[in-house]
């Protein structure tokens, strides 16, 4: 691969070191960055905030080679480069550790990390030094316990996630970038993570650090830069800006307006009860419960079981302990078929809507229908009338924009695509719907109609327990946040008593005084 | 390993040299009872189910059971590399002679020389080797070629035709026995004047197959003036009727329903000739393994000769039986031998014995 | 504990091959003798090379359907040239594998730049390998020269004597006068190509691309030109193969039938050997191992007497049943949604 | 070619393209015959209606194999299945005959569900293990050869005869189609497959029970399998081994080149249609021209890879 910008001799911190003029990015109709200007320097501690779908990662995947700029200018110590790969970021000096991890999982730790050079002997990859060039680098990050031989499948979502950034720094960067690198971490880790910050620092090393938990940032960066709806809105000093203000600017000031009015608390029938639901050592003794016509968020930190909750409702985990009732209907469904239909009637939306939620080459309609063939079919046969009546309401329903239903879903716009997933399971009209951050990389507009969606889905007298990742989602659109911490729900937070500080403070589970 | 010696052998009548240069061998004498192993290749046609039998049948047989301390029959399938495996271990095993139907003409120079090396005795027959290192028996399949070859062109001349498609059927390909007889049947062909135009199917000795093969090669090439064709003959009157094929000159093995077929339906055309590869050819093979291990002077080449039958020399009972099924091979029995295990006599005992 | 647990699958193969091995050595009345241990090489090299060929292309995520077929290719080259003097032996050989490895990177570029499924490219490409093989051999023969013959198939004693390359019975010599020269070359071959291949930056390549696409390309790592490497490496193993098969029947045979038989037990065996066929994980010893314990399985039809017909059935139940053990693992998954990835 | 097919569905290029490949391979076989005998019997009704006889045991494995396919799964065990059908049919006899080969192909058919679905072993060496069970089966039933191989009137009459002019193994064949396509269009089941070959986890999250998918559709294969076998035994007049053997890899490439995903998900049955006829086409040109075996091969595997290379410019959809 070509060298892009010659080797970096390490420079005062005060030029630029990376340097973005007017750069715009546009994926299928969604505009991910508009004219952004962004200057990253040397020995800095750069935090990168904004919410779901703001662009950072596209930000970022763009400084380091994954995707190209649709317009503008990148500089790296002053000269103009585009990088067509990960491997000539890195060999400017330029290296990201991305939201989605880039590992392989059959291969071992070591491999792993010396991936991309590895050190050689007579032109063969020779296994000792690799091994041992994995021992430093993970004890430079107090991972001893990590193993160079081990696997990176046998190993715990943190163990990878520390990989990650052993593999990061054996890449020499001058720019390390972390895209929610700490967001599955272990507090243990996450401090180390955070020293380790600090030594880059010290050795003048620039850390552009993407996360969603102000207390981290607060805690670690000298520079902070917020990001709306693909804009770059500011940049300025840690402590220019106080808390409350660097949120509005993340949410913008409409904040109120985007949310649906939240109905006065009312007592409610109970429709979905969970008592003490266990599972592996992901659930420990989960209690909860959600009323007809109650929106209820999941909130705390990625990680502390809010996925798994939603899969066990919904049939998809085995061995799962503890008693659910879901309107009349007792007992945990054994798998989503049995969970949708009979008197449950649950449905689930799921994270990853490109690889759970949609079959992305096929046409709109089929998606539509995926979970309610059942609803337009004579015995086994499919009515071609009823499909078409089914889709079209779908359609009208969440004012999906398309231009054919015969078109694959895929033709569609993120957030086009999420309506579908929803829309699929409205037709199956569920009496309990549960959502795994639906609204996760959707713009704005989506989101408001979302938003509006569920309320209105909630006052049809549908229970609906959402988790998101994004405070600002769970505190305009929930009648009460159940906060989860390390498998259980350890915070219910109603009516006044949802504040973002309260969120934050539960979901780290320290009370409220030090929360940021 | 065996000396060549000077002939003639034992029992001319039975062990025939092949010509009169087939030169001759001599093992030095063991004293039984022996071990003797037979290896076949392919297996999965009627034949050499009804060789297998026969070869058991004769290890029974009074004049073989006491001089046969230990007998094993196995089928490697067609992969060379398996059947060599096999003679190798039974050489190791310490069996004094082999028999065997190789499932390509070379390729065994290793084999030889180690049975050499171990004073065994391995007898190739049927498809035998491209080898005078070794004592084969067979019959001979270049003259069952011309001879079926010429059977059908002389009926064709006695009709006035002279030129137009035939259709030969062949054997499993790779063999020695399919490659002979083609070699055997296509020469007389060029030979004779007319122009022929030889249309090939392989049938694998399978009247299943080349009932299938000559049905798609008709709905092809639509009509043939004459079918000649190797085992699986059976198949071959099969498609002719089901494709309402007229009658015509077919040449074939042995089987029971080619017979039959060729005896009722002479009168409207079908004028067929059977020539029997015996099956019993497997019995002949292990009397001269034991004939040589005994020490007794051997033709290099023994020939056993062709069993012909026109369809105007057939008759009912004695060289063909209407009321027995089609799938065996009537020519089985070798009296010359001592070998007179006859086709009805083998094919009468149930099937679960066979191995 | 943990490489113990990442080579469970080929400790495990091994573990069965020496049970079957060693109690058929146990059994056979001239079991450890050097004879039988040169006749049960003979029999294995060929399909254990076929065997490894398949390896590449299954790391790969994919799998080749033309392994068998250019064995039998390469095989008829072979009947043709490998004979005469030295030199023209020499470059006989050399050839062979030439071809081998021409048809193998032809594989390669075909599947990178016609972005095809290897599956369905080389089912393709195995039907004209054969059409070639009939082309050069369309009966059965050939004359390979009967010394080489003798020489590669039997103990490094009859090698030496064979060619006189110095006293047989030299007394140093003793000690390993007896391996059989086809285990030497099956092994040699082994190690001099593929732990080197495994080692190289390409052969690591190989594993990340099954292993998961996106990240390798992630990581930089050359991934067209692993492919087709990995490609042209199976289409040499395969002329090993196929080599060896000419010079063990000296003549080559445009078997149709062996072909496809090769092909999938190649399959089988890199299945047994613990690679995955999903990819990423595995390696061609273990396939190599896998075919052992093929051929050791059939052996035993020729010392017991089990019934012939009944044989082919218990090969079959025998490789369904060793199969299937992967399938424990499946039955303890507690993430449903773990059994689609 | 690319300009001109681009307006169409991507899905509907490859069976175009087959469609105009056929004629092709028409014309340049009656050319052939024009100039050698004079005649042009490719174009004559009685012999592509004999044509399609031939053809419909291949077209009628290939509708099964499409199936699995289009599951992403792949079913190796047709070969012994077919045979195992036959043998058995034969071997039964009688009125229960048809009946009998039927129900081991749906045995089989769910033996390989059950093993790929549950035990999520890959099909790929599933169905081969299962292909030598039934090998060895059949070997140690038959002792080598059927005890009763012969096929009953009936099934003679499937394959063999003719109705109306028309060969009845045609009306199977026929009968077959219209009911694959009506299960892949028309039904919730046929939807499912899909659904389950693009992404199983997806489908598993939508309540489809993928694993029932799964089984179903080696159950339609093995059937299918089952059913060639039926009327090849009927044609050849007997079972036989190895008869199956011929079916496998043909049946595979008429599914690919008709344009179905190897991978699963994507896939019309007229495109298998189309492939079967293409490949049947194309052996008996090659054989009328008197093609030697070696020549045959090369062609057959060079006609593949250069369609697909031809489909795969079109579009990016790798077969
Ligand atoms: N590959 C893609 N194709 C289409 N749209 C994309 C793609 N990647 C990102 N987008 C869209 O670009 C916008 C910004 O995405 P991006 O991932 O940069 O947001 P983000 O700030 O990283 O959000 P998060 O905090 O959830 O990571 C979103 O609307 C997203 O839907
Ligand atoms: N949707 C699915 N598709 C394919 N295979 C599955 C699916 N769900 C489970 N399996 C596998 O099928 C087998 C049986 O799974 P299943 O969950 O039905 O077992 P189970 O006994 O019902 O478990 P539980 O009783 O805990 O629900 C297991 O191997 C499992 O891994
Ligand atoms: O010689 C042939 C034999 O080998 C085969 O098995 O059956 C037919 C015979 O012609
Ligand atoms: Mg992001
Ligand atoms: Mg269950």
């Amino acid at each position: 691969m070509s060298k892009t910008g010659e080797p970096v001799t390490s420079q005062s911190g005060d030029a630029p070191y990376v340097q973005l003029s007017g750069i715009s990015k546009y994926f299928a109709g969604i505009r991910a960055l508009e004219d952004v200007n962004f200057a990253c320097e040397l020995g800095s501690t750069h935090a990168i905030l904004g919410e779901n779908g703001a662009g950072k990662s596209t930000l970022i995947k763009i400084m380091s080679g994954v995707l190209q700029p649709s317009a503008g200018e990148m500089r790296v110590a002053g000269k103009p480069v585009q990088f067509r790969s990960p491997s000539e970021a890195a060999d400017a000096g330029i290296v990201c550790i991305f939201q989605e991890l880039s590992l392989l999982p059959d291969l071992s730790v070591a491999d792993n990390i010396s991936i991309s050079s590895p050190p050689r002997r007579f032109g063969l990859i020779d296994g000792r030094a690799q091994r041992r060039r994995a021992e430093e680098l993970l004890a430079r990050i107090r991972c001893e316990d990590v193993d160079p031989r081990a696997l990176i499948r046998d190993l715990s979502l943190s163990r990878r996630q520390m990989v990650e950034i052993a593999k990061a720094l054996g890449k020499q960067p001058k720019v390390l970038i972390l895209d929610e690198a700490t967001s599955a971490l272990t507090s243990r880790d996450v401090e180390t993570v955070y020293d380790l910050l600090g030594r880059l620092k010290a050795d003048g090393v620039a850390s552009l650090f993407i996360s969603h938990r102000m207390h981290e940032v607060d805690k670690l960066c000298d520079t902070l830069s917020v990001f709306r709806n693909g804009s770059h809105v500011e940049t300025f000093r840690k402590g220019e800006r106080s808390p409350s203000e660097i949120v509005r600017m993340m949410i913008g000031r409409d904040v109120e307006a985007q949310f649906p009015p939240r109905p006065e608390p009312v007592a409610r029938s109970v429709h979905l009860s969970i008592r003490n639901l266990t599972w592996e050592n992901r659930l420990k003794g989960v209690n909860l419960e959600v009323g007809k016509g109650e929106i209820v968020g999941l909130g705390g930190l990625d990680g502390q079981g809010q996925k798994e909750l939603l899969l066990a409702l919904f049939g998809v985990l085995r061995g799962v302990e503890g008693t659910v009732k879901a309107g009349e209907v007792a007992g945990i469904p054994s798998s989503p078929d049995a969970a949708k239909g009979g008197k449950a009637r649950i449905a689930l939306v799921p994270e990853d809507r490109k690889t759970e939620g949609l079959m992305l080459p096929m046409s709109i309609a089929d998606n539509l229908l995926a979970a309610s063939y059942a609803k337009v079919s004579n015995g086994p046969m499919i009515d071609p009338a009823k499909e078409k009546a089914a889709v079209r309401e779908g359609i009208r329903k969440l004012q999906i924009k398309i231009g054919s239903a015969q078109d694959p879903v895929a033709t569609l716009s993120g957030g086009n695509q999420q309506k579908v997933v929803i829309a699929k399971w409205l037709m199956t009209d569920p009496e309990i719907i549960l959502l795994n951050d639906p609204t996760r990389g959707i713009d704005v507009g989506t989101k408001q109609e979302i938003y509006k969606l569920m309320r209105d889905l909630a006052d049809e007298g549908r229970a609906i327990l959402f988790y998101s990742t994004d405070y600002a989602e769970l505190i305009g659109c929930c009648d009460r946040i159940a906060v989860m911490y390390d498998g259980a729900i350890l915070t219910e937070l109603t009516g006044d008593a949802i504040s973002e500080e309260a969120i934050v403070a539960a979901s780290l589970n320290i009370d409220t005084g030090e929360a940021a | 390993g065996p000396e060549t010696v000077s002939g003639p052998g034992v029992e001319p009548e039975c062990f025939a040299p092949w010509s009169g240069d087939t030169k001759y061998m001599q093992w030095e004498a063991k004293d039984g009872p022996y071990k003797l192993a037979v290896v076949n290749g392919f297996v999965g046609n009627g034949w050499r189910i009804q060789m297998i039998k026969t070869a058991k049948a004769f290890a029974e047989d009074p004049a073989m059971k006491d001089k046969i301390s230990e007998f094993k029959v196995v089928s490697t399938g067609t992969d060379a590399a398996v059947q060599l495996g096999a003679i190798e271990d039974f050489i190791n095993q310490g069996y004094d002679a082999i028999v065997t139907i190789a499932v390509a003409p070379d390729g065994f120079d290793r084999v030889i020389r180690l049975a050499d090396k171990n004073n065994v005795v391995l007898v190739p027959f049927d498809n035998v080797l491209d080898t005078d290192k070794v004592m084969q028996v067979n019959e001979d399949q270049l003259e069952m070629g011309h001879k079926w070859a010429q059977f059908v062109l002389d009926q064709l001349h006695e009709k006035g035709v002279k030129s137009g498609k035939i259709l030969e059927v062949r054997g499993l390909p790779g063999n020695s026995v399919d490659r002979d007889r083609s070699i055997g049947i296509n020469k007389v062909f060029e030979d004779d004047g007319g122009d022929w135009e030889i249309v090939q199917v392989v049938g694998n000795w399978d009247d299943g197959t080349t009932q299938k093969v000559v049905a798609d090669a008709i709905a092809v090439h639509g009509q043939f003036e004459a079918v000649v064709g190797q085992g699986g003959s059976n198949g071959v009157i099969q498609a002719l009727k089901d494709a309402g094929h007229p009658w015509v000159p077919v040449a074939g093995e042995s089987e029971n329903g080619f017979r039959k077929a060729i005896a009722q339906y002479s009168g409207d055309g079908l004028k067929g000739i059977s020539i029997g590869q015996s099956p019993g050819l497997v019995a002949v093979a292990m009397k001269a393994a034991v004939s040589a291990l005994e020490g007794n002077v051997m033709p290099q080449l023994i020939s056993v000769p062709l069993p012909v039958a026109t369809y105007d020399e057939l008759k009912d009972g004695e060289n063909y039986w209407s009321d027995l099924p089609d799938n065996f091979f009537t020519v089985n029995e070798f009296p010359p031998c001592g070998v007179n295990i006859s086709g009805p006599a083998i094919m009468a005992q149930d099937e679960s014995d066979v191995n | 504990m943990n490489m113990w647990r990442q080579n469970r699958a080929f400790v495990g193969a091994l573990a069965m091959l020496a049970v079957l091995y060693i109690t058929y050595n146990f059994m056979h009345p001239r079991g450890f003798s050097t004879a039988v241990l040169v006749q049960n090489a003979n029999e294995v090299v060929a399909i254990a090379f076929v065997a490894m060929a398949q390896t590449l292309p299954v790391l790969l995520g994919g799998l080749d359907l033309s392994v068998g077929a250019v064995m039998t290719l390469t095989a008829c080259v072979a009947s043709v040239l490998v004979n005469g003097s030295p030199a023209e032996i020499l470059f006989g050989m050399a050839a062979t594998l030439a071809v081998g490895a021409a048809f193998g990177f032809m594989n390669g570029v075909i599947i990178v730049y016609g972005r095809l499924q290897p599956i369905i490219a080389t089912l393709a490409t195995g039907a004209v390998a054969l059409g070639l093989a009939l082309f050069i051999r369309p009966k059965p023969g050939g004359d390979v020269d009967g010394d080489l013959n003798w020489a590669l198939t039997n103990s490094l004693w009859d090698l030496v004597d064979t060619y006189g390359l110095f006293d047989p019975d030299a007394a140093w010599f003793q000690p390993i006068a007896w391996i059989p020269v086809p285990l030497i070359l099956l092994f040699g071959i082994a190690a001099l190509v593929w732990v080197p291949f495994k080692k190289s930056v390409t052969g690591r390549t190989v594993y990340a691309i099954g292993s998961a696409e996106g990240a390798a390309y992630m990581s930089g790592l050359p991934i067209d030109r692993a492919r087709i490497a990995a490609f042209t490496l199976g289409g040499f193993l395969a002329s090993c193969g196929g080599l060896y098969l000419a010079i063990q029947t000296s003549s080559g045979n445009a078997d149709v039938m062996q072909a496809g038989a090769y092909t999938l037990n190649s399959i089988a065996a890199v299945v047994l050997g613990g690679t995955s066929l999903l990819g990423g994980a595995g390696g061609a010893i273990g396939s190599l191992v896998g075919a052992l314990i093929l051929r050791v399985i059939s052996f035993y039809f020729r010392i017991v007497s089990i019934d012939p017909l009944l044989q082919p059935l218990i090969e079959g139940l025998v490789l369904l049943a060793a199969v299937s053990l992967g399938a424990i693992r499946t039955l303890r998954v507690k993430n449903r949604l773990e059994l689609f990835r | 070619m690319t300009k001109l097919f681009s307006h169409i569905k991507p899905e509907n290029r490859p069976i175009l393209i087959a469609s105009a490949f056929i004629l092709v391979i028409l014309m340049v076989g009656t050319a052939f015959t024009l100039s050698t005998a004079g005649t042009a019997p490719l174009l004559s009704p009685g012999y592509v209606l004999q044509q399609l006889q031939i053809g419909s045991f291949l077209g009628i494995v290939a509708a099964g194999m499409m199936m699995v396919i289009l599951l992403g799964h792949i079913d190796l065990s047709v070969p012994w299945t077919l045979t195992a059908a036959a043998m058995m049919a034969t071997a039964v006899g009688g009125d229960m005959a048809v009946p009998t080969g039927l129900a081991v192909g749906l045995i089989v058919g769910l033996v390989n569900g059950l093993g790929v679905a549950y035990l999520r072993i890959p099909s790929m060496i599933f169905t081969l293990g299962v292909d030598s069970v039934m090998r060895g089966l059949m070997v140690a039933h038959t002792g080598g050869f059927a005890p009763q191989d012969q096929a009953t009137p009936f099934m003679r009459f499937l394959a063999a005869e003719k109705v109306l002019g028309i060969p009845m193994a045609i009306f199977v064949w026929a009968l077959v189609s219209v009911i694959i396509t009506i299960v892949l269009t028309r039904t919730s089941f046929g939807r499912s497959i899909y659904a389950t070959g693009i992404r199983e986890g997806a489908a598993y999250l939508s309540g489809i029970r993928t694993r029932l998918v799964i089984i179903g559709a080696f159950m339609m294969s093995g059937v299918c399998a089952a059913i060639a076998g039926v009327l090849l035994a009927g044609y050849s007049a007997k079972a036989y081994q190895g008869m199956g053997t011929p079916y496998l890899l043909p049946a595979i490439a008429a599914v690919v080149l008709g344009g179905t995903r190897i991978l699963g998900g994507q896939g019309r049955y007229v495109g298998t249609l189309v492939g079967v006829i293409l490949i049947v086409l194309l052996n008996s040109v090659l054989s009328i021209m008197q093609m030697p075996e070696a020549g045959r091969q090369v062609i057959y595997g060079s006609v593949i890879i250069g369609m697909l290379l031809v489909y795969g410019r079109g579009t990016k959809v790798t077969a």
